[in-house]
């Protein structure tokens, strides 16, 4: 159960081998990549920064990732959450998760990710041919992740 | 007691953080932000409207009901957009 | 969108690459890695043998991908499946989704492997103490595609 | 037509695939596996229990009202367990 905030990339493959080696108990693996994209609200975007709350953002996650932990069977999980400058295509977010079962791994994937956007302090700025634009929370976010309030 | 400013309160108040000193009997979060609006425009501009700014005391998501005390760190930031 | 049936492992990380390269539409990818597990019904498996129906396997991998396709506004879609003699911790099966939006790569990734499980014509037979064992279809795998009708 | 077994079926019949050209009238898969049980014990094991026999003619799901004629490919297997 694992929490990284980072400047750096991370290698997708050698992060899911990592998790996964050697233990014949996992039958799933789940896993959701965040990129940058190029145009957002219909506008071009050249770059994007990250910035958050560093201790607090920690702190957030594992909570996020015990509560995953607590509602599923988990053999493991892993979430690495970049911060800085990015361009589009560069990656920005992992969340990868293990389970016997595959609904297991599939559901608390989807689950950390809605959660983690509307609950971990990152704050991302554009950089549009307007000059810099802060993002805006999105309403479709909240309610991706009430959805999971009941359970 | 212990101010963060994150995103676009950070750059509307001016600065990332700074250490205060409240009146006494400034026993909430509110009463903080009412305290803080009288420091000058960009106090004002940040806060004008409170649905939109976050409250996090010592690095837990709180409301402007919550308690705070000398020691406390006070974050406040507009909802989050990560991932 | 491609579909690959093989004996030979597979390279999740340069997958993934390869799918989502230079390709800035792309805001999530969402995948799913089916592993051997060393225990079934609790009988521990030394390896499994899949087998499967060539030509037909593909063409229902193909239809199955279309759909979600049809479904979802996906940028990308992989599914490699394998066959032969597999022992426990090895990869079976991968499906990776792309999409400008988070919620349609994680919820095609999920309707895939689903569907999949109860359509795509392979069958398991696992090495226990007891001899070689069938495994038998699962009700909650059909449960679990029986979501997927309505929408 | 050709036929086609797999996973237990293609145990219990005892081969992977075999060309068969079926008494005339045969129209229909049920009326095919009906002629195929008169072959022998295997066939006869094989499908025993219908429900537990998916078909396939020329690759498609279908069942045992399907209609075939002499050019099919005709597939009998268990339900499938792979992913």
């Amino acid at each position: 159960m694992t929490v990284r905030v980072q400047r750096e990339d991370f290698d997708v493959g050698a992060e899911i081998a990592e998790l996964t080696r050697g233990n014949p108990r996992i039958g799933g693996v789940a896993s959701f990549i965040g990129l940058v994209r190029d145009i957002a609200d219909g506008t071009g975007v050249s770059a994007m920064t990250l910035e958050h709350y560093p201790g607090m953002t920690e702190k957030q996650l594992a909570t996020i990732v015990a509560e995953a932990k607590r509602r599923w069977p988990l053999e493991g999980c892993l979430v690495i959450h970049r911060y800085g400058r990015l361009e589009p295509t560069e990656q920005i977010v992992l969340v990868v998760t293990t389970s016997s079962h595959r609904q297991a791994a599939l559901e608390s994937c989807a689950f950390l990710i809605d959660w983690l956007k509307t609950r971990a302090p990152f704050w991302k700025v554009e950089d549009t041919a307007d000059g810099a634009r802060w993002v805006a929370a999105r309403q479709s976010d909240d309610d991706a992740a009430a959805k999971w309030a009941k359970k | 007691m212990k101010l963060l400013y994150f995103a676009w309160l950070r750059q509307k108040v001016g600065l990332p953080e700074e250490t205060v000193t409240p009146p006494a009997g400034t026993a909430t979060v509110g009463a903080l932000i009412d305290w803080l609006k009288t420091r000058g425009p960009g106090y004002q501009t940040a806060f004008a409207d409170l649905d939109i700014v976050r409250i996090a005391v010592n690095q837990e998501y709180t409301d402007r009901d919550a308690a705070i005390t000398a020691g406390d760190e006070i974050a406040f930031f507009p909802p989050v957009t990560g991932g």
